[in-house]
């Protein structure tokens, strides 16, 4: 199944979930966020199953001014 | 604390705020929050990047101090609001210095999006530090919307120009109904005395720090300036005057 | 001391000067000579007063400070000579703060006359600091005859108009051969903090202080200010833009 | 005896020093210095005598800026 | 003309306007219309003044300048829109100076008012001059929404306080697409000459002239005041320099 | 004339002084006097200089405008006063305008020397024109001694910045007892129209000129600013307010 | 009838026009403009019947920055 | 006879006045004058005969500010 991770395209596993794309793309453990499609997903509702062409955006703490 | 900088209930240990964007790395960031003696460093969100070694959040966990996000380089009011919303996951926290720019040359706040941003996410429950120009009606309507604190601008982002109208600045700081925090501009340490002797209740301090030849020694500057600037401001200045008035009384000069 | 500021052979433990002149009471003077971290004070030689209760001089020992006499209201290089040796006289000190003003409506100095006065007393082995304008070409002829430090002012005594013209003093600095005490006009911290960071070595502040609504809380900032804008001159400032300059990278930003 | 003390008309006894006006003007033992007619007087010479019409200046530390 | 200031298809005779509002009378307005050698008014609408001698319209016509409406006043879009509307029905002209304010105190425009009257004022085809801050992303917005030119504020309206942030209006007129003409805050000639020298395609100036002590003579000043800084930004003004350049060459000199 | 401005008896036709060094040619030089509108240009003494084709000599005759020779590039008061008398041999005339510098670096004038040669010049029957520093004692010397005018600079020779330090231009000229003529820095229209609203007589510009992009538009802004400048001190400005006044009544507004 | 004019009560004969009301408040041939009710009344429109408690604005020129 | 005009050396007739100096350096009529050894030599003292290693400045008219 073919998703947008980033802005890039990735290839994942039929079935994976919004955490499954978030545990090959980061090892952080906090301070990290998704937008799938561009809506705010929780972390409760990471367990949700991705659909082909689906927009993830991961995002982390960077330096900001 | 006699004189206390307080936001949404949180008693803030200095007057200083830091932003962390610009610093060489991550120790540079950490020596310069320890200099500053801050309590309250801003954060962004940003795409994962492969490449990078260790955290700005263990830096922060390491300093002690609170976070705040921000939602740097949005050019729209649905940006603005979905980056704050996803910070919140991110972070837990509700406060989040919002940032609605309309172009890169200068990096202005757009006043129409940046106002219609803070009112959904006061709705939506956030502590909202909204970054401005210094226009004292867009500060009042920021205040009457519900905004924590103001935050208007010196001078465009990462110019070091200080504070190009004083003015305006003193025009939201004597008619503001929550604390005035100076943001962006500031280049040195008198800019920072200045904003506080203008009546701000705090100022942040970014590209100035983290791109100054010695960021850890210019954060140790602005944590003295803003301090400085804060006792000048409730020690009450003396008036300024056309002509001199002697210091040293003329009167019993020996005739010599 | 890392940085020290070092006159005549003595290190000053601070690079705020204090006039004494203004203050409402001794014990006013006291507090704000205790704040301020001064390790220098100007007094002036006056007639005896008869009504006067205690002495400057005791305010002064019991802050463990030094002691610069000054001649303050001397118009003409023959009174200013007499008076510095007067002071030589009563406070066992060669060092003076050389004033020869040229009318009570400015106190501005006289080029002519202070140069005169500044190369007898120097002959007559004082560590001559002298009370200057902000003119490069009499501050580098009154190092090179011979004056320990040059003291240009920001603007005329007592007037709190701060540094009316940065340009100058930068021209003194930047090509000063002893060090530069900013002397007079200064209003508040800020400018204080310009001072140093525009190369001075220290700042004397008298009016600003003594005549603040609370001199002993405007001695305080003062000491901060000049800490702060010391350490912003060696930390080294960011150049001025004329266009922003983003302290958050745009790279890397979420598309939503 | 007359003589001018920081301006002002003084009748001292004939033979009076400059340490007796120095005396009669200020209790302050230190930080005083004086002037006559003119002239810096060295403390080691205040028993110097005065003379008719002098002019003695018997200056103190003041607060100065 | 060679340097042709045109509007909306109109080319006016001077790059100056005035307004008339502060003329101690119509017989000084005429006088300072005249010596101003303007060819565009503003008036405004108030309610019939039965005590009232002669009609501000009367100069107007004997002047033979043409009529700039203004909404002076006007604190809501709403507002500001009806009174555009009546002003089109009073003159017959479809320009009008927007003005739509955040208070009194400031008489600052409000900017979200003011962009929406804009919007709909352009949508009925008026030709729209609106009175705003010093806001480079709100002047873009104006012209953006079909304003024929936007006026920006070098400080509030009967300060005198001139430019307060001259590095603003530059960041405006640098990126102008419709003519920039500067609004509120002159307060003498040379205020005029620099908004010019900024890149302004105009001054509009109202106080500055009727409240003058001689109106008619500060008119003249004025014209001549925005001629001279329109020639100066189009001569190329030479660079500024830290240090100094002489204008008479050392070579040659004679040895004497 | 109604306001004329005149030095030892003569009433020149300008407020406006050209320098003519720096011009390109004695062409560009031409067209910038004429352009001017001025009565009176500087030149230089020089070595004849083989190469050199006509004479600033020629022009100036075309032109009919009157000469003030100066000194420029003397550093003592006896080179000075050497030159000033080599100028009257060669141009008969008992004009000069004195220029002793101190360096190389700022071309600032050297005080004592400066003094020096001006008593000396007076006393030889000079109508003597002194480039000074801003400041006042000084100042009041120069007149004192004899001086024509006194000639404060606003910044140093070819920089350009302008007036540094308006303040101390303004207690130059109201303590003035001869006529205060601007000399060095100014560097566009608005600068030398901020001269004359401080009160100086007459404006001397070389470099800005001559130095333009285009010295006689530049020249003829110049001339347009200098009156534009007397006339706005003569006309008295309004006040500078903190807060806002309104040019336009509210009385009177409709309810709409 | 009873109108409010300018701010002000008036009472005018039944049937009064907006041109009516505008004869008797101003002399001015132009430069003159009517909102009724807070709505704009085109000149050609004048000859319009007033109702009870109508509000009337009568605006002219003025001087204004 | 060799004199120095201008700062360079040149070798002249004995007997050569200021004024021969002068004709053969500058062709101006007028706006020039004479420095002698660094003492101003007035047109009418032109006339005045050289003596070895004179120091002449002739100097004219030029540019400035």
């Amino acid at each position: 199944m073919n998703v947008t991770v980033n802005g890039g395209d990735r290839e994942v596993a039929a079935g994976s979930t919004v955490a499954d794309v978030v545990r090959q793309t980061s090892s952080a453990a906090r301070g990290i966020a998704v937008a799938l499609n561009g809506e705010v997903v929780p972390r409760a509702d990471w367990s949700r199953r991705l659909s082909e062409a689906d927009r993830v955006e991961i995002l982390v703490a960077s330096q900001g001014g | 604390m006699a004189d206390a900088f307080t936001v949404d209930g949180v008693t803030l240990p200095s007057r200083l705020i830091l932003g962390t964007g610009g610093a060489p790395s991550h120790a540079a960031a950490e020596a310069a929050i320890r200099a500053s003696g801050t309590g309250l460093v801003t954060v962004a969100l940003r795409r994962v990047d492969p490449t990078a070694t260790g955290s700005i959040l263990d830096v922060v966990d390491r300093c002690g101090v609170r976070l705040l996000p921000n939602t740097a380089g949005c050019f729209t009011a649905a940006q603005a609001i979905r980056t704050a919303h996803l910070a919140r996951e991110a972070f837990g926290t509700d406060w989040v210095k919002l940032e609605v720019i309309g172009d890169e040359r200068t990096l202005l706040p757009d006043a129409v999006e940046l106002l219609a941003a803070a009112e959904k996410l006061v709705a939506d429950g956030f502590t909202v530090w909204p970054y401005t120009n210094d226009d004292p009606i867009l500060a009042r309507r920021l205040a009457d919307a519900g905004c924590a604190v103001v935050m208007p601008l010196g001078s465009p982002i990462g110019t070091g120009l200080g504070i190009r109208n004083p003015h305006n600045i003193a025009l939201i700081t004597e008619a503001a109904t929550v604390p005035v925090v100076l943001d962006a501009g500031i280049g040195t340490a008198s800019d920072a005395a200045l904003a506080m002797e203008l009546g701000c209740s705090a100022v942040l301090a970014a590209s100035a720090i983290t791109r100054a030849a010695d960021p850890a020694v210019m954060a140790e500057a602005m944590r003295h300036a803003v301090h400085a600037g804060r006792l000048a401001y409730l020690a009450g200045r003396i008036p300024r005057r056309h002509h001199a008035e002697a210091s040293t009384a003329f009167e019993g000069m020996g005739e010599l």
